[in-house]
């Protein structure tokens, strides 16, 4: 039985990639509230403009478990610009789809990735 | 794999022998009651007529006193709209607990568009309504008071006797929704002091589709689905002749052996419930210790989310339900649905951290291995959610600066 | 003894194929579609997904249009009493057809008396209403017409895609209630410019306690049965799963047997037709005689009472229906049941002698033996009643002094 | 299959008893009205006070034919007040019964005696 969620989905529920913190983060992004029933918050590096190595630690539904492994996954690699013109739609379609009501899941990975690089900004004017 | 249905509040397995009954009337005698001039119709009015003395029987209610419907949903808008409806000169005021079933609580929408008003009772924080709210709610232009036997999400049973007594005193209706609990533990109509009674086929081992609602010699109701002259004018169309059949039978071994049922429950429950409280910190119970459905546990976990717990609990084979509202917001309205669900909110839990609930509903099927399953595996999925948990990690850290 | 079923219009059995394909979800996979995070729910949610494609298949609609209900009196309440209330400020008048059944007609009753104006069509005595009588009825304050798609009683097809047609260049809802006839003939919700439809499962050897309705992308309904958030908030209550599985079978079977099905009913209809138009005299036909279901015979006999000869049938093995409301009125409110039924009356039979109606409905199971054996029988019943009727004496005395 | 009626009624309705009229009959009553769906017409022959023969035509259902027979049945042998004191309840139990909405077929069959001897009293008086 595949249950509400596409294969990939539950994939990404069952083994998320890159679960845990970045000491010393470039950039860090907290988006969600627990009381809506999810928080994601998103690490990164960046190095000479891409972004070396992302994390998450996420609190929420399997579909939001699901968008944050995938996000990272997805920004891994990019440069600032690229990743920050990823949207709810890409981390979505890259999963197969999303139920209609958990949409707003893959919405939080793209202001997650919004906020982290915001916060990579401030840190890093110029 | 293993597939261990703890779920039983949201739905139950058919009984074999529930079945078996209904079979006759679905190929063989597929008559219309209302055709009962002819052996086929008359075949289908004698199933439905024997139906109703069987339901009657498990809540001490005589057959002339049920009203067929299409489940507890039906049941509780005709309770709530039709008894407003018939009363209205009466008074348009209705007093109902906060920790009704949405079938309860949106039924009255549309009757607050039309000006009544409604007081809504309080709860203690295990899920308890006070008798004594309900005599001091009650005005002159009170005309029905409703609060449910017991509470699917949390397991508490109410004092429907007490309340039923004091709606009697002061010649109120009382109605009570009694879905969770028909046919697990006893209720009889004389002893609640009840003048309305839903019951739900499906929530104990009888067939979905069908319900009832009891409705007191005398008490008036207008009908909500209109139409021909069926169950003596309370609720028209067709009726769900194998279905009802179904109910019935179903009505009648509930009623045999609902002692033995509770005995086992109340075991298992027990089981479960320590073995939980033992190897899962952070947790919380939910609804009364004492008085609650037997084999009924619910409580939430910190740090973790509804459905993730769900999901992982599916993917072992375990099926339970979430007390948020979150685990069916698959298909809610909006995201207004994630928030905790308006029980947890009534008794107190604190909205940020009360998504994690869950409620296992064990069934006269389940075992003690099957309890021993869930005990090994749930300790895991916490640990699983809380260390990808922004929120556990800062617990944790406060707990090392606390603790440093 | 025979056992010949002449009465589908009532109800139909069950397909076998049907059966099958109900089965599992009673016994097996008895999930509530609610809980579809985990395997049970899931399965239960799917099959209801399912359902929902084959009866919109049935009917050329989209699935997302299709909602479930428990059948078609349920249907008929919502579509009338949910799209009265959500088109409220539009206005407050409707336009009926006078020979809509009583779900039609009774879910008009609480919108009268909350004020609203019902403007009845009336039929030719076919049975048959004008498009341009609905021309002329719909006023800038109409907000929906309600036209039947085949009355039960006597068998007529009405003129649905001009009433459609109308009602769409006035922009005013159209629904049609399709009980009798869809699954039997053909229908298309854009060639009916239909806005609302009702289906009703075991009216097309589908299982009772299912219904459908068919409500227009767009078109707005007031929910009638509020509760949790089944049936994108058209109709709240746990789904009646195996029961919406057997819908949609039935549908997938109707939309491909259905030309087969009326051919053979076609032609046994007209020999039944013929042969009691030639064996029994004081006959009348009613209803439409060319645009009428397949295997639908309807007519009345002068000095004969229709219970009467309804029981004489059932003594021979040949279960029928009474178009007079007398056959049911052994549950009946009170004596007014007894007077001749209002489609009757509509199509100007005279009230004192069409207490005699029968309404023949066959079916796909039935053969030329049954319809020779109830060739056989009929002329002999209706002689014995008219030997024991006062009234059929009188008339024998004055066609003598007549005569003489 | 019983059908909605006792046997005792379906007795009556298949084979009613006394079916027919009476030549110069000493009274005759009609009650009901084919637009109601039943009508009733009954036939006394009264010999020395009693009731000698006794006939019947009814159009309706199956309780007013079942109904119609067994007051027949009844009221043959008895005397003019015997009969008169005939109640609609006695026709029903007679018949083991009638459902609650074909109480008036019973009413009927008592007021068609009624009516009889009314016609009876009217045609002999004194
Ligand atoms: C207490 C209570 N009442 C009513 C209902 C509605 O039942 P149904 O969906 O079967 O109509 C439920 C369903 O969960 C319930 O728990
Ligand atoms: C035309 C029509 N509409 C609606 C209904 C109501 O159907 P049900 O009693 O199955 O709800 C009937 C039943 O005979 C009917 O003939």
């Amino acid at each position: 039985m595949a249950g509400p969620y596409s294969a990939k989905v539950m994939d990404h529920f069952m083994n998320p990639r890159n679960v845990g913190e970045i000491e010393n983060a470039d950039g860090v992004g907290e988006v969600g509230n627990p009381a809506c029933g999810d928080m994601m918050r998103l690490y990164v590096k960046v190095e000479e403009g891409r972004i070396s190595d992302a994390k998450f630690r996420t609190f929420g539904c399997g579909a939001a478990i699901a968008s944050s492994s995938m996000l990272t996954e997805m920004i891994k690699g990019k440069t600032v610009d690229e990743a920050r013109a990823i949207t709810n739609r890409h981390v979505a379609d890259a999963l197969d789809g999303l139920p209609p009501v958990k949409i707003h899941c893959s919405v939080m990975a793209e202001e997650a990735v919004k906020a982290a690089l915001d916060d990579y900004a401030r840190k890093h004017p110029g | 794999m293993a597939h261990i249905f703890f779920d039983h509040i949201s739905t139950t397995p058919l009984d074999p022998r529930v079945f078996e009954e209904m079979k006759p009337y679905f190929l063989e005698w597929y008559g219309n009651p209302s055709s009962h001039i002819h052996d086929q119709g008359q075949a289908a009015l004698k199933a439905v007529d024997a139906a109703r003395t069987r339901v009657a029987g498990l809540i001490h209610a005589r057959p002339q006193e049920i009203v067929f419907t299409s489940g507890a949903t039906e049941a509780n808008n005709l309770a709530i709209k039709g008894a407003a409806e018939a009363y209205e000169k009466r008074g348009r005021h209705i007093v109902v607990s906060e920790v009704e079933h949405f079938s309860v609580m949106n039924a009255l929408l549309p009757l607050r568009n039309r000006g009544y008003e409604v007081t809504p009772l309080k709860v203690d924080s295990d899920g308890k309504a006070d008798p004594e709210d309900v005599r001091r709610a009650i005005r002159p232009d009170t005309i029905l008071v409703s609060v449910m036997h017991a509470n699917s999400e949390i397991g508490t049973i109410e004092p429907v006797a007490e309340i039923g007594r004091i709606a009697r005193e002061r010649e109120v209706l009382f109605h009570t929704d009694a879905t969770a609990s028909a046919g697990h533990i006893p209720l009889d109509v004389e002893a609640a002091g009840a003048d309305l009674v839903t019951l739900s086929a499906h929530n104990f081992y009888g067939p979905k589709g069908v319900g009832a609602l009891y409705v007191r010699e005398g008490v008036r109701l207008a009908s909500q689905i209109d139409g021909g002259f069926q169950e003596r004018g309370f609720r028209a169309g067709t009726e769900n002749v194998p279905g009802i059949a179904g109910m019935g039978a179903a009505a009648a071994i509930a009623k045999e052996e609902m002692a033995p049922w509770a005995g086992k429950l109340r075991r298992l429950g027990k089981r479960l419930w320590d073995g939980i409280g033992a190897t899962v910190s952070h947790l919380h119970f939910t609804g009364h210790p004492v008085d609650r459905l037997p084999g009924h546990v619910s409580f939430w976990v910190e740090y973790a989310e509804g459905e993730s717990l769900l999901l992982f609990l599916n993917v072992h084979g375990v099926m339970a339900a979430s007390g948020s509202a979150c685990s069916s917001n698959l298909r809610g309205r909006d995201e207004e649905d994630l928030v905790a669900s308006p029980v947890l909110r009534a008794i107190g839990v604190p909205s940020d951290i009360c998504t994690g609930s869950i409620t296992f509903s064990l069934g006269k099927g389940n075992t003690e291995e099957e309890v021993d399953s869930v005990l090994r595996v749930l300790p895991v999925i916490a640990k699983r959610l809380w260390e990808m948990s922004p929120t556990y990690l800062d617990y944790q850290k406060q707990k090392v600066q606390g603790g440093g």
